[in-house]
């Protein structure tokens, strides 16, 4: 077929949840050997779409038609029969199964007696990892001990290994570093040179215009428009996701920089945090860099008292203190918006009422009772304050989109009044909307005299917001430069300084 | 004598080593009445008899014995319903609804003596007649109790056909339900007496418990077979669950003859055995007999023949049957099955 | 297939592979925690008394509960995905009462024995079906399937005992080889089934719909009809141990055995199966059961008072559990 | 998972019993009778106290099937402290419960600490509490006490049982805690996501450590109500009754995951099961009969609850 010639079609889709119209009337299509991006802001249905194309969800209306046959996408196994493959948004791994095993779970290979060829499972296994120049990996250890990064080129052999015609990312880079961020858009690329038709999720524009051929936007469930990469610039991207222009990507507010808040020397947990000493001033953003496994989280997670220090001294306001568990870091002023949203962040299905008061639900009780009308109307001034986009507080968080559960995460915190806040991936998947939202927000706060202390895999985002950045390796830190000395190859090269080193 | 016989703590009363009966020392009357009830003289009765629990051979034969003695009658509506396990709490549930329900009478064979005096004393209040069977409560708390054998008689039943079985310097162990279990505790407190007594150069090696799970009795008694090895000459089972399989253990470790099996049990239960030489002697009164005998006694205490001070009672084909202690009846001396007449029963 | 080059063949088996103990530890740790406890036992106890490891005594331990080893791969199976069945006992119990009766009844041998399993099977399938589809959970139906058996049967049997079987019925009671039955069918059910959970398709996709149902959806795994299947299977088993259950003494006694879902669960949790699925092997179940059998007799030949005895057991489940914890902390 | 659907269950609850209850004295003259519903209630306190605590756990996502064999430790300690130790009987009660809380505090101790699931562990400690109560007692039972103690379990106050009393307040205050206050909250929270509820602060290990030590304690105190009710004392007391209470609580439409339930469905759950067995032996039906029916209502109630959700949520 020729190469403009759509290998998959959807048109007319919709899709209501609860009643909810998420996708009203979207038409798409795919072409093998392009890479097809779509974009739009959280909750505009992207995932949704995707869902369909992949036959989790099957669509209220319109039709699919696959190459040039109409068809419908009941299950996965339909999907993956019609030659679609999927990279989910959240990974769908199986953490207690090998490498191999996750690759061929479903069509395993078989020997002619009908039985599982085993020898066959792995050294094909081994092929495809090496195919996506992934060698370090042993196709026999289990899942549970991987990388993000790791576990993704998995799930991409996973989808290799059904020799796919069209491969879906949602958001494949949502959770890499930059370096791992290369790698994959090599590995696009490389699918792309074979015939295959990508479809690319992604909330990072650069991504877009250095992979993509078309891009298709949505906004609030309706397709807007579909356009040939070359046609469209930057700005008028974000406008046609967003519906307004937004004007600068990372509005760094200028401060007022307080005296110390927060020193700490010589802190020390297990392998992932080695001697860290730092100090953090009312007012400042402090950003930190590194790669996955460099040690930020577990520095946070110290600091927070979620894995208590091993020796080393914090100083909060002068005065030393001792973090042994989360609840005595919040007394104490210390917030942390955890790096997994899903996972640490929200109770999914309780209401947005309850997430917001869940930290603060000490002060908002009399006694052991819990102060119900207040709760609620803090809970409705946060969602107005941050612009939460939701039905009302009392809808479950689990059916918010990625940017606006990551606003109710925040908002919780921001109910604590924190002096020190600790933001881990603050805008990790989050659209581009939201993203200068959460930006503007962080500006208020300092100003406020909130100290900031941003762990971000975005270098942009890190280099853009940061007062100063910290740049942390093999659990160290390795540098410590302003705003003028961060220089994208400055901060690269000391990520990259312990793994020469070793 | 090893430290967990598995017997109770009340104090016991050894017969004599020959066959001289105990002397029955007459007691007052120490049961209990109903208040006022309804003239019941004649009237047809409906009757529930409450067992320890439902779903084993021996309660299956006293309950038929009732329902035997209801049909004879003809003024008697007899049902048995209990809880399906031994729990003395599902017991007591059961007997409080059925007082809430209103019978006449009711048949019960407690699984702890106390624990169901309470709910037995509110029937007694409510003008119902209670009469006890198989497992006594406090005699206060019914009115009369049929007693299949006393306990130092099964017991020197017991140990004397053990005796006569693997000679006086035999050793034994015995297989229980559980220790807490009332009948099994006191047979057990009774036959230690005894056979310090009359037996004292047998050895007692130890008890061991097998809830009422005949696998389990049978794992049990194999241990024992195992850990003792030609030591042990012989196996006492105490329930009707466990003697079987004993047997069966002996059995299947090919010793019969070289290790005796001496226990209460159903004779269905026991055939294969018995037939097959493996077992001796089977001890047990007729549970029939045992439920026939309630069932009359009941009659004869709602119709007021059978009032306090009385010294017999009148028990259908069974003919009289004597007061003892006070306020027990007596079903008669225990029955020890062998080869020759354990198939001319069948329960 | 693009031109990257393909790398050196590795080696296939994993015994040839490095780090293959420590493989082992993370794999079969449990297990081999289990076996531990089940030598030390031997090892002290035949030190007090050497009859304990006399063949007679092997014999009693092994094939005296072979039949809580049977149920319990099955069981191991069930909660492996992620389910749990508190019915198991009860199932037992009328299965057996159904053999019997059929055995008595003059039917012939082997339908006396593989009627139940189907009716096992059938009854499994049901329980599954309202686990699976009408999304029940599984704890919720085997709980009320747990009191319906063990009300029916009474019902329906009133509890009489079941006695003169044909004697070809009892093949608990026979040797094959000079081994006993169930011994023989332990080892063999449990190999079959280890083997058959590790490399086959089936087996695999149980553990996928265990450890991420999510995910099992969108690789294509169809879970409900995992899920039946497996409560099929648990049926399947619980019928296979009903035969060695039913055949082991010359009565049935047609109640169900107390505590024996307790005991077959126990048996594949302190097994090393994982009560939130995804994990485990039929082997550690096995080997539990085993541990159990070995612990109740070896108290009685050390002359632990009898009265303590049911404290020291749970002492020494308590003391396996723990140690299993442990060990993961320090691996993790 | 919608608050909406949830209360759904509580209504269909409802319903179910007000029919059984017609049904029931339509069935039975006797049964609709202030004495009988008051006398059972005081049959199912001891289960009562258990499944309210157990309400408590099953929602934060765990389990205790110790409670039968904590309740049965309990009672022989009442009994040998007061018997064999000469504790005045008041003293040696409370210091029995004491021991039975301790008993919780120990499982919250290897679930929270060893990280032990909870049906493991509490499976672990049910066989080893059982056994510590056959230990302790020698298998003897504890009889003869005085008859003030009986006020407890067979006496009445303002002609109400006196249980019934102490099973009324304790489901009163346990509904208000779950609902109302912040430990409520955090229990539900634990239930639907304990990782989160950490990250916000919450005191998830205390949390948990307090609720199996009240599940304990609850089951301490139906061991003395049981004992006074039946008057002695037994090492094989209450085993079992850890099923009777997680029936109550899930056919009260507690989820099993945790995160969703509420007293008021426990206790409605509770007095259904209850009415069944009475009033179906009041009409004639045998024990064994109702065992099986109240495994069909089980299965059917949450059934239809769960059918209920799905119509309600997509
Ligand atoms: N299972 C569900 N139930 C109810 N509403 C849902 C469900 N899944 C998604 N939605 C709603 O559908 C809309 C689209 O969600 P979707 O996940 O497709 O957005 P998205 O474009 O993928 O956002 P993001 O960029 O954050 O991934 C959102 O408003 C979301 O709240
Ligand atoms: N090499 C690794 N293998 C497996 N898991 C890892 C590895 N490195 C980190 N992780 C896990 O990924 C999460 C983040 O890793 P870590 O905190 O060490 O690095 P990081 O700098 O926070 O990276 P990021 O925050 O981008 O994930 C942590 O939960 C950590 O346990
Ligand atoms: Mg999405
Ligand atoms: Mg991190």
């Amino acid at each position: 077929m020729s190469a403009d010639t759509p290998f998959v079609t959807l048109s007319g889709v919709s899709k209501a949840f609860a009643g909810v119209k998420v996708l009203k009337d979207v038409s798409f299509d795919v072409r093998a050997g392009e890479v097809h991006a779509l974009l739009g802001e959280n909750g505009a249905g992207k995932s949704t779409l995707i869902k369909i194309l992949s036959g989790l969800y099957t669509p209220d209306g319109g039709t699919i038609t696959v190459d040039g046959r109409q068809m419908k996408l009941t299950s996965p196994r339909d999907a993956t029969a019609a030659g679609i493959a999927t990279v989910y948004q959240e990974l769908l791994l199986f953490p207690e199964l090998s490498v191999a095993e996750n690759i061929f779970l479903g069509h395993y290979p078989r020997t002619s007696s009908g039985a599982i060829d085993w020898s066959a499972v792995r050294s094909r296994a081994r092929d495809l990892l090496d195919q996506l120049d992934t060698r370090e990996l042993d196709v026999d250890t289990k899942v549970l001990t991987l990388s993000v990064a790791q576990r993704q080129r998995v799930e991409i052999a996973k989808a290799l290994s059904r020799d796919a015609k069209i491969l879906i990312m949602d958001e494949p880079t949502a959770s890499l570093v930059e370096a791992d961020v290369q790698r994959l858009m090599g590995i696009v690329r490389q699918l792309r040179e074979r015939g295959v038709g990508i479809v690319y999720v992604s909330h990072r524009l650069p991504e877009i215009f250095a992979l993509a051929d078309r891009v298709t936007v949505l906004r609030d469930g309706a397709h807007v428009a579909t356009r040939d990469i070359g046609e469209v610039d930057e700005r008028q991207l974000v406008s046609l996701m967003v519906g307004r222009p937004i004007d600068s990507l990372f509005p760094k507010v200028e401060a007022a920089i307080g005296d110390t808040v927060l020193q700490v020397d010589g802190l020390n947990r297990g392998r992932q945090v080695r001697d860290i000493s730092f100090s953090l001033r009312k007012g400042e953003i402090l950003g930190i860099a590194g790669l996955v496994g460099s040690g930020r989280t577990e520095l946070a997670l110290t600091l927070f008292g979620m894995t208590p220090a091993t020796s080393g001294t914090v100083v909060l306001d002068g005065k030393p203190v001792a973090i042994r568990s989360p609840r005595q870091a919040r007394d104490l002023g210390i917030a942390y918006v955890p790096e997994d949203r899903g996972l640490q962040g929200l109770v999914k299905p309780m209401a947005i009422r309850k997430n917001i008061s869940m930290a603060t639900i000490d002060r908002l009780s009399s006694g052991i009772f819990i102060r119900a009308a207040q709760e609620a109307r803090r809970a409705t001034e946060a969602v107005k304050r941050l612009g939460v986009r939701c039905r009302s507080i009392g809808q479950p968080v689990g059916e918010l989109s990625g940017g606006n559960q990551q606003k109710v995460v925040i908002a919780k915190w921001l109910e604590t009044s924190p002096k020190v806040l600790i933001l881990d991936e603050p805008t990790r998947g989050v659209d581009v909307g939201a993203k200068a939202e959460i930006h503007t927000i962080m500006g208020e706060l300092v100003r406020q005299g909130v100290a900031i202390l941003m762990i971000s895999s975005e270098l942009p985002e890190v280099l853009g917001m940061s007062d100063r950045v910290l740049v942390m390796a093999g659990g160290r830190i390795m540098e410590e430069l302003s705003r003028e000395e961060a220089t994208p190859e400055r901060v690269g090269a000391a990520m990259t300084a312990h793994k020469e080193a070793a | 004598q090893s430290a967990w016989t598995g017997g109770d703590d009340l104090p016991t009363n050894p017969l004599a080593c020959d066959a001289t009966p105990a002397t029955a020392e007459a007691k007052p009357y120490d049961g209990g009445q109903p208040t006022n009830p309804p003239d019941r003289k004649g009237k047809t009765l409906t009757v529930v008899d409450v067992p320890k629990l439902v779903g084993i051979g021996y309660f299956n034969a006293t309950s038929k014995g009732i329902a035997d003695a209801a049909k004879e009658m003809g003024t008697m509506n007899a049902k048995t319903d209990g809880p399906s396990k031994a729990n003395i709490d599902d017991q007591i549930t059961l007997i409080d609804n059925y007082i809430t329900s209103g019978v006449d009478g009711i048949l019960f064979a407690a699984n702890d003596p106390v624990a169901i005096s309470p709910v037995l004393k509110k029937a007694l209040a409510a003008g119902i007649n209670v009469v006890g069977y198989d497992a006594n409560s406090e005699p206060d708390a019914r009115q009369w109790f049929v007693n299949q054998a006393e306990f130092n008689g099964i017991a020197k039943a017991m140990v004397d056909s053990m005796a006569s079985e693997i000679g006086e310097e035999g050793s034994f162990a015995i297989v229980t339900s559980t220790f807490t279990t009332p009948n099994q505790a006191r047979w057990i407190s009774e036959m230690a007496a005894y056979q310090a007594k009359c037996h004292p150069k047998m050895k007692w090696l130890e008890t061991v418990e097998a809830q009422e799970d005949n696998i389990l009795s049978f794992n049990q008694s194999n241990t024992l077979i195992n850990k003792y090895g030609d030591e042990l000459k012989g196996i006492f089972g105490m329930t009707s669950v466990a003697t079987p399989a004993a047997a069966d253990a002996v059995t299947q470790a090919k010793k019969c003859g070289s290790v005796a099996v001496v226990g209460l049990a159903t004779p269905n239960a026991m055939k294969p055995y018995v037939s097959a030489g493996c077992v001796k002697s089977v001890v047990l009164w007729n549970p029939v007999d045992l439920g026939y005998a309630a069932a009359y006694v009941l009659r004869a205490a709602a119709d007021g023949t059978l009032a306090p001070g009385a010294t017999s009672v009148k028990a259908g084909k069974l003919g009289d049957l004597s007061v003892i202690n006070g306020s027990e009846i007596l079903l008669g001396a225990p029955f020890v099955f062998t080869k020759d007449n354990i198939n001319d029963f069948d329960f | 297939m693009s031109g990257v080059d393909l790398p050196p063949v590795r080696p296939q088996t994993s015994l040839q592979r490095p780090g293959f103990l420590r493989r082992l530890m993370a794999d079969y740790g449990q297990e081999l925690i289990v076996l531990l406890a089940i030598v030390v036992l031997f090892v002290a106890v035949t030190a007090v008394n050497p009859r304990f490891i006399s063949a007679n005594n092997l014999t009693s331990i092994f094939s005296g509960n072979a039949y809580i080893a049977v149920a319990a791969i099955g069981m191991a199976m069930v909660i492996i995905t992620g389910n749990i069945d508190v019915s198991i006992g009860a199932l037992i119990g009328v299965l057996a009462t159904i053999s019997g009766t059929l055995a008595v009844a003059g039917y012939p041998i082997w339908v006396a024995w593989f009627f139940p399993v189907l009716v096992g099977m059938a009854i499994n399938g049901l329980i599954g079906i309202l686990v699976a589809y009408f999304r029940i959970p599984s704890i919720v139906v085997t709980l009320g399937a747990l009191s319906i058996l063990r009300g029916g049967l009474i019902s329906v049997t009133g509890g009489t005992w079941i006695s003169d079987l044909p004697p070809a019925f009892l093949i608990a009671q026979q040797k094959w080889l000079g081994l006993p039955v169930p011994l023989v069918a332990m080892i063999v059910l449990t190999v079959l089934a280890a083997l058959w959970m590790r490399y086959s398709a089936f087996g695999r996709s149980l553990y996928a719909v265990g450890g991420n149902p999510e995910a099992a959806v969108a690789t294509g795994i169809p879970i409900e009809r995992r899920i039946v299947a497996v409560f099929i299977l648990n049926g399947f088993f619980a019928g296979l141990a009903t035969i060695l259950f039913a055949t082991q003494l010359q009565v049935i006694q047609s109640t169900v055995p107390p505590n024996l879902e307790l005991t077959i669960i126990m048996a594949a949790v302190i097994g090393g199966v994982s009560i939130l699925g995804g994990s485990g092997t039929v082997i550690g179940s096995t080997l539990a059961a085993i541990l159990f059998a070995t612990i109740g007799s070896a108290l009685i030949f050390v002359n632990v008072s009898a009265y303590w005895l049911r404290a020291v057991i749970g002492l020494l489940i308590l003391a396996t559990v723990l140690a299993d914890m442990l060990r993961r902390r320090r691996t993790v | 998972m919608t608050l909406r659907s949830f209360i759904r269950h509580e209504t269909f609850l409802a319903i179910l019993l007000v029919l059984a209850l017609f049904v029931l004295s339509w069935q039975s003259d006797r049964f609709f009778t202030v004495a009988n519903l008051l006398n059972q209630g005081r049959l199912m306190t001891e289960t009562g106290l258990i499944a309210i605590a157990m309400t408590f756990v099953i929602a934060t996502g765990g389990i205790d099937l110790s409670v039968g064999s904590i309740l049965g430790l309990t009672a022989i300690l009442t009994g040998v402290f007061w018997k064999n130790l000469g504790v005045p009987l008041p003293a040696a009660a409370v210091a029995a419960i004491a021991v039975g809380t301790f008993a919780g505090y120990v499982n919250g101790l290897i679930i929270t600490r060893f990280r032990v699931p909870a049906l493991i562990a509490t499976l672990a400690t049910l066989a080893l509490y059982r056994g510590l109560a056959e230990g302790v007692s020698q298998a003897r039972s504890v009889r003869g006490y005085p008859d003030w103690f009986y006020v407890l379990g067979q006496g009445e106050v303002l002609g109400v049982p006196t249980q019934l009393w102490i099973l009324l307040i304790a489901a009163v205050v346990a509904a208000v805690i779950l609902a109302y206050t912040r430990w409520g909250r955090t229990t539900y929270a634990i239930g639907s996501n304990e990782v989160a509820a950490r990250f916000s602060g919450l005191s998830v290990e205390g949390t948990k450590l307090a609720l199996y030590t009240m599940s304990g304690f609850a089951a301490a105190v139906a061991a003395v109500i049981f004992v006074s009710r039946v008057s002695t004392t037994r090492s094989d007391m209450g085993s079992g009754i850890e099923l009777d209470a997680i029936t109550a609580v899930v056919l009260g439409g507690t989820s099993i995951f945790g995160g969703r339930g509420t007293v008021l469905g426990t206790v409605l759950g509770l007095c259904l099961i209850q009415a069944l067995k009475n009033g179906l032996s009041l009409a004639g039906v045998k024990g064994d009969g109702t065992i099986m029916l109240i495994g069909i209502v089980l299965i059917l109630a949450v059934l239809a609850s769960a059918i209920f959700e799905r119509s309600g949520t997509r």
